[in-house]
């Protein structure tokens, strides 16, 4: 039943070496990318520009981290599956609290107004 | 269902006596981390909100941070990635000594990072003045990367409890996914750190 | 027999018991017009609500009669009535027919979309003061504290003297627990809180919205004719939650005015000489009614007609004594009173956490809403704070923290004052 | 064959390394059985009893709240006290008897439904059911303390629960407690998605999974999905309580509202994770008792499966008072509604299986159809609140209170009562009387409506929930009474429900195998279920398969000879090993939670530094938990393997076989 399955086991010490190599050029590649991100937030672009870019390049790391570093590549599509279910979950969830939060309907108080002594002062 | 694969070769991507095929333990560190997205992403959210409406007289962050040690952490979180990658890729030909070394090497970086951390925390308190009670930048950041924090110290914990099994000559080819289910984590907590790194510092910036 | 008959049904009867328990529920219809009835709205908000409540309802009850009656239909229909059949040859074994799920889901997303529409229309609705009428709106701000609601008026100046040089100032209108509203005119009611989360929730006029520490919400609503409506705090906020009750008054414009003038002035003051001139209190023999915990607070005359009995309530009393009004004047300072609650015209009454009393006398209750402002009342409140609310701040912040003790001739006075404040 | 002997990765004629040995239980009666086990019937059992215990506990406490309010002005409970109770009355039912109740069955009904001979972890199993309980005593504790039991509403609201407004250690047990219910949880819920995915019997496709199974699929996503939200929720708090944090603090920027939207993050899929199950369960006796396959079961399914991602769409509707502004206000009544169209579709599903079946009305078919019904009113005025508008005058009132208990009694409660009678005979070999079981479902159905059905019209008149007291002149004594009245005959009905199953337990009639004439696996077991459940693994012909078997008897006769050879041939049935371990994590886990949640804070003046009580008591627990995590893992998963003699009994010399490698 393993016919199916890539790569196949057979290639031995030389697949060792080719995926040693994947690797060590994957991290590389985060660190080229991690540099990037570095220069990015100082480019004089428009704020939402940058903040995309970050956004995509941030992206394009984990995506390299998952598939390649924690195998999903390789693996059966059902680890991919049971994932993404909770990573596309988590971000919709934060994009939708932050655009709850972002809303002029939840802008705070100015402090002052929120917050008298919680006890009577200079009471004989 | 009989198998006629040779009987010495293990794939690791394969589990024959599985409904899917794949390892239970994979699918339960697969689950688990799911489950983790939800937990860093709320907690992230949480650091988000408070950063969108700052309230007056608090302190920047950008007076606080200092983006050269943690792009030097980032950097060597991302290299304790590989090394753990490396370590998987060994035990899982049988390559015990090669394993060693890679964890041994994973250990230090996630010790450095956690080094990093515990300076810039004595840093940030004691010199920047910004403390876990003294303001919300201070509750939220300090429990977001006090966290991830927490969670690269479990994984350097067992790490190193994996490090000394394999001592007892117990640790082979065959248990390779406990291995591989301690470096799916251990990327995890790297990944973790890529989205805080963008989102908590480095937005910071712009 | 695998299947043996149950010795008898328990169903028979149980059905009879269904119906009867039925037709106790029907009854309810019968008391759906209580002081807090949403099924009366006084105001084109709760209407609004009501009606989409009623959309729902016609909406869901025609669904459950097509498929309750589908389901009692099959229950009966299909039921197997004898041991034979029980063990006859199992029914056909189908599966399923997309057709009918297909059908039946069309139809579902069909009732929803007629409940969504006055859905929409009705979330921008009672959102906000509609456009036409926001220039005229008039404003209110409400305050929940642990467990009263305090009303300001930020546009109404109110007569007052500044606390620093005794000279006369201006402070906007303050009140507690009772808010005068003109009637025919939207009012735009912000929403604060000093603690906890509180909810304003008056039925008649409006469903509630919260009061959310550092968060800027608000509501409108508009009493369609004067009148007196019930309301109370609809989000937990700790032990005196339940007696955390307040009332809107709705006025004409003419009565609105002239409340409003009278409660700019600063608190009355009944002067010595138009009396009997004596400088002693007379003696009181008052006994004061004694009350369970958590007995009624309110009596049956009130309940006839609230609104004239607010009226009344904004009369001076006759036989007022004033020599005792001025000894309940110097104790409210002495007994620390006046460290939390605001009178203007009075000495050094200027506290800010307990409600405002310059004109608590012209109110129709006291202690948040809770209780009908009458000398009992008044007795029973300030004798012992904590049977009434537990857990009040003039217990524990007040009575606890400063040792005070009340005598009885001292509580005469106070009440005596408090009730001269029209 | 391989497959089905577990023994993975051990090719044949190869022994497994030797293990480190440590101390293994074998007892297999007394106390120390119960608390090493990790048989999933046995911790199924132990769930089910602690949700049926805490019912009591919750009932009661149901029970005094409604004694407070029969009457107008009443003072049989002081306010302080009145808090306490329906705090306590939610917290315990939400998470103490529906979801344990819940997961009994889980633990019980799914691996044998799967084909399976346990879970996929049995030690992780275990240390759920352990942890569980700790959680259940830490919030608990505040009954036997000064501190008193939590008292700020299921919900927790924030910033009354912060130490500024709620200084005592009950917030603490609280917050404690709740944490621990969601790590067990979550463990569960790990354990219970791996079990489904990966130890299936050959032929169990996806698509052949009986409902239940599929709908505990479901709510374990949503649990390990949803409670990371309230554990974010309640760090913050914890922090907030422990160290002066701001999230809360309004005075440094904090925000109380976020609370509300982590918590009713976790707390909508909640929701689901109540009612899933329920759904699950009848899903199973519909068919049994109409001797009909279920109508539309791909339909069932996914609108299962849509429910559950819907759920984690809709959590504002919670807030509709909160101030969300317009859009979000829309937008999130929109998306509530939308989550009806998958529930009707389930009912109409229900329906089409009554339909030309063979009804046979006993006491388990009773509760389901009585739960149709139930539910079916609970959905409706769940619309109803999903008219956002509307749902200002509902939100916080008494037809908020009708609503979720129509949900979750009518609804979840109603479910297990169900399931409890139909699984009965498995579990234990005997049945309950028809006449008593019906008794209690009429006691139940009656008591339920009389006390629920009022509240409608009593929240549409005003009142509030969480109130200890109100007036005579607002309208709600009658309501209030009736309600009352029907509570204690609902009691009643729990009572004689119970009672029967105790008895029954003792002293019932014995039932043959399938005494249902049921359709899924679980039934092809001979009852009680033995330890090792199937003689041999069983392979899966049809959606339905034991009514497939039933029915080609002599083809499955043949095929479960040969596997049982074969299986007796590599060397017998694997058992795994019992554990003390999990146990013991569990109590360092208590000493721990009792260090950070009881402990009172040193008096610095005593202890000066670092250390005092609270520090200690925690690390100590800490400590105790780590020992038997690391004992845990050097201990491995092997097991043992059994052989049977041909009426299905333990050889004896097997009992206590030998080493067999782990999977």
């Amino acid at each position: 039943m393993s016919a199916s399955a890539t790569p196949a086991p057979a290639q031995g010490h030389e697949l060792e070496q080719s995926m040693f190599w994947i690797f060590v050029q994957i991290a590389m590649l985060l660190a080229v990318i991690t540099g990037l991100e570095l220069v990015t937030v100082y480019l004089p672009f428009m704020k939402w520009i940058l903040v995309s870019v970050l956004v995509v390049l941030s992206t394009v790391k984990f995506m390299f981290v998952i598939f390649y570093f924690m195998h999903l590549r390789w693996d059966r599509a059902f680890c991919t599956i049971v994932f993404f279910i909770g990573l596309v979950l988590a971000a919709g969830t934060m994009w939708a609290l932050l655009k709850l939060f972002g809303a002029d309907a939840s802008r705070p108080l100015p402090v002052t107004l929120a917050h008298p002594p919680a006890i009577a002062p200079g009471i004989a | 269902m009989s198998s006629d694969a040779p009987a010495a070769t293990i794939d690791h991507h394969f589990d024959p006596t599985t409904s899917t095929g794949i390892p239970n333990k994979k699918i339960l560190m697969w689950a688990f981390l799911a489950s983790d997205c939800m937990f860093f992403g709320c907690l992230i959210s949480t650091h988000l909100i408070y950063r969108l409406h700052p309230p007056p007289g608090t302190l920047a962050p950008r007076q606080v941070f200092s983006i050269e040690l943690t792009s030097f952490s980032t950097f060597i979180l991302l290299m304790s990635s590989l090394m753990m990658a490396l370590a998987v890729n060994a035990i899982q030909k049988g390559n015990l000594k090669s394993m060693r070394w890679s964890l041994l090497t994973t250990i230090f970086f996630g010790c450095i990072f956690l080094g990093c951390q515990v300076y810039e925390f004595r840093n940030f308190v004691f010199e920047k003045h910004l403390t876990i009670t003294n303001s919300i930048l201070g509750s939220t950041f300090f429990t977001l990367t006090g966290t991830h924090g927490l969670h690269v110290l479990v994984g350097v914990i067992w790490l190193t409890g994996m490090l000394l099994y394999s001592f007892t000559g117990r640790l082979t080819e065959r248990q390779a996914i406990d291995v591989e289910s301690m470096g799916l984590y251990w990327h995890f907590v790297d990944i973790v750190w890529i989205v805080i790194f963008t989102a908590v510092y480095l937005l910071e910036y712009i | 027999m695998r299947f043996p008959n149950p010795p008898t049904r328990p169903g028979r009867w149980a059905l009879a018991a269904a119906a009867l328990a039925g037709s106790c529920l029907l009854s309810g219809c019968f008391w759906l017009d209580g002081p807090q009835s949403t099924f009366d709205p006084n105001g084109p908000v709760a209407r609004a609500q009501l009606d989409l409540f009623y959309v729902t309802c016609w909406v869901t009850l025609a669904i459950f009669v097509l498929v309750g009656s589908t389901l009692a239909y099959a229950m009966i229909r299909f039921r197997a009535r004898s041991d034979a059949d029980t063990h006859a040859e199992p029914p056909e074994q189908h599966h399923g027919n997309p057709l009918v799920e297909v059908s039946l889901i069309a139809a579902s997303v069909f009732s929803l979309v007629i409940i969504a529409i006055p859905t929409l229309k009705g979330v921008w609705f009672s959102y906000d003061v509609p456009e036409a009428e926001r220039a005229g709106a008039y404003e209110v701000t409400a305050t929940g504290y642990q467990w009263w609601f305090k009303f300001d008026y930020p546009n109404e100046a109110a007569q007052t003297t500044d606390a620093a040089t005794g000279k006369p100032a201006s402070a906007h209108l303050t009140t507690g627990n009772e808010l005068v509203i003109p009637a025919g005119r939207a009012v735009h009611v912000s929403l604060r809180t000093v603690d906890v989360i509180h909810s304003f929730w008056v039925p008649k006029l409006a469903g509630k919205v919260d009061m959310v520490p550092n968060r800027g919400n608000s509501l409108w609503i508009k009493a369609d004719n004067p009148g007196y409506f019930w309301g109370q705090c609809a989000e937990y906020c700790g032990e005196s939650h339940a007696v955390m009750r307040f009332r809107v008054i709705a006025l004409g414009p003419r009565e609105f005015n002239d409340w409003l003038n009278s409660q700019m002035a600063p608190a009355r003051s009944v002067p010595a000489a138009a009396s009997t001139g004596a400088a002693i209190p007379k003696a009181q023999f008052v006994a004061y009614r004694e009350f369970r915990r958590n007995e009624a607070g309110y009596t049956d005359r009130f309940d006839v007609s609230p609104l004239e009995a607010w009226r009344r309530q904004q009369v001076p009393n006759s036989g007022e004594d004033p020599a005792l009004i001025a000894k309940g004047r110097e104790l409210f300072g002495a007994k620390t009173c006046s460290s939390c609650h605001t009178i203007r015209g009075v000495d050094g009454a200027v506290g800010v956490q307990g409600p405002e009393l310059t004109h608590v006398g012209a109110r129709t209750t006291i202690a948040g809403g809770l209780l009908e402002n009458n000398r009992d009342e008044l007795h029973r409140w300030i004798h012992a704070p904590n049977e009434v609310k537990p857990g009040n701040k003039m217990w524990v912040n007040g009575y606890l923290l400063n040792n005070i003790r009340l005598t009885p001739a001292d509580e005469d006075a106070l009440i005596a004052f408090l009730e001269s404040l029209k | 064959m391989e497959a089905i002997a577990k023994s993975d990765f051990v090719p044949k004629g190869e022994q497994a390394a030797k293990p480190l040995v440590l101390w293994r239980p074998m007892a297999k009666a007394g106390v120390l059985s119960w608390l090493t086990t990790v048989d999933h019937k046995r911790i199924g059992f132990l769930y089910g009893i602690s949700g049926l215990f805490f019912l009591l506990v919750g009932g009661v406490e149901a029970l005094l709240i409604r004694v407070q309010l029969a009457v107008p002005n009443n003072t049989f409970l002081t306010s302080a006290q009145y808090s306490e109770m329906f705090t306590m009355h939610g917290t315990t039912m939400i998470f103490l008897v529906v979801m344990p109740i819940g997961a009994a069955f889980f633990n019980f009904v799914m691996p044998l439904q799967i084909g399976a001979r346990d879970v996929a972890f049995p030690r992780l199993n275990a240390f759920s059911f352990w942890t569980f309980l700790v959680g259940a005593i830490i919030v608990n504790l505040g009954w036997f303390m000064k501190a008193g039991a939590p008292d700020a509403g299921w919900v927790g609201y924030t910033p009354l629960t912060t130490r500024t407004f709620t200084p005592t250690h009950a917030i603490d047990m609280w917050v404690m407690g709740l944490q621990l219910l969601g790590v067990a949880s979550i463990a569960a819920a790990l354990n219970f998605i791996v079990t489904i995915i990966n130890l299936r019997a050959p032929g169990m496709t996806m698509m052949r999974l009986p409902v239940f199974t599929w709908m505990t699929l479901f709510t374990s996503f949503l649990i390990i999905l949803s409670f990371p939200a309230i554990t974010i929720a309640l760090i913050e708090l914890m922090m907030d309580r422990l160290f002066g944090t701001n999230f809360f603090e309004v005075s440094n920027g904090g925000l109380p509202i976020l609370w509300q939207h982590l918590f009713w993050i976790f707390g909508h899929p909640e929701v689901y994770i109540l009612i899933l199950p329920a759904m699950g369960i009848i899903s199973e006796i519909l068919p049994t008792f109409s001797r009909k396959p279920l109508f539309g079961y791909p339909i069932v399914v996914f609108s299962g499966a849509s429910i559950g991602l819907l759920g984690f769409g809709v959590w504002s509707h919670h807030m509709f008072t909160s101030g969300l502004g317009t859009v979000a206000t829309a937008a999130f009544a929109l998306m509530t509604m939308a989550i009806a169209v998958p529930t009707g579709v389930k009912i109409f599903n229900w329906i089409g299986t009554l339909w030309g079946g063979h009804l046979s009305m006993r006491t388990p078919m009773m509760f389901a159809l009585g739960f149709l019904w139930m539910f079916m009113i609970g959905g409706f005025s769940g619309v109803m609140h999903a008219a956002a508008p509307a749902d200002l005058q509902q939100h916080g009132s008494y037809f908020i209170v009708a609503h979720f208990h129509y949900v979750l009694i009518g609804g979840s409660l109603f479910a297990l009562l169900a399931g409890i009678q139909y699984w009965f005979p498995l579990m234990f070999g005997r049945r309950v009387s028809e006449f008593w079981g019906k008794m209690s479902f009429w006691l139940v159905f009656i008591g339920f409506n009389a006390t629920f059905f009022p509240m409608h019209f009593l929240g549409l008149e005003g009142m509030p929930r969480r109130t200890y007291t109100y007036d005579g002149n607002m309208g709600w004594n009658l309501g209030n009474l009736i309600s009352s009245v029907g509570a204690f005959i609902l009691a009643a009905g729990v009572g004689v429900y119970l009672v029967t199953i105790v008895y029954t337990y003792f002293r019932g009639a014995r039932t043959t195998r399938d005494p249902w004439d049921a359709r899924t696996l679980e039934w092809s077991l001979q009852n009680p279920v033995p330890e090792y459940n199937f003689r041999a693994i069983p392979t899966v012909h049809a959606r339905d398969g034991w009514w497939y078997e039933k029915r080609h008897s002599a083809e499955i006769e043949r095929e479960a000879g040969e596997h049982a050879k074969a299986e007796d041939a590599h060397g017998g049935i694997h058992m795994p090993f019992q554990s003390i371990y999990p146990f013991l994590a569990s109590v360092g886990i208590l000493v721990g939670a009792i260090g950070t949640a009881v402990v009172d804070r040193a008096d610095p003046a005593l202890y000066p530094g670092f250390w005092g009580p609270k520090i200690a008591v925690t690390l100590a627990g800490g400590a105790i938990m780590f020992v038997s995590v690391v004992l845990w893992s050097l201990e491995g998963c092997e097991g043992y393997h059994i052989h049977l003699n041909d009426d299905g009994s333990v050889k004896g010399d097997d009992a206590r076989g030998g080493y067999a490698a782990g999977h």
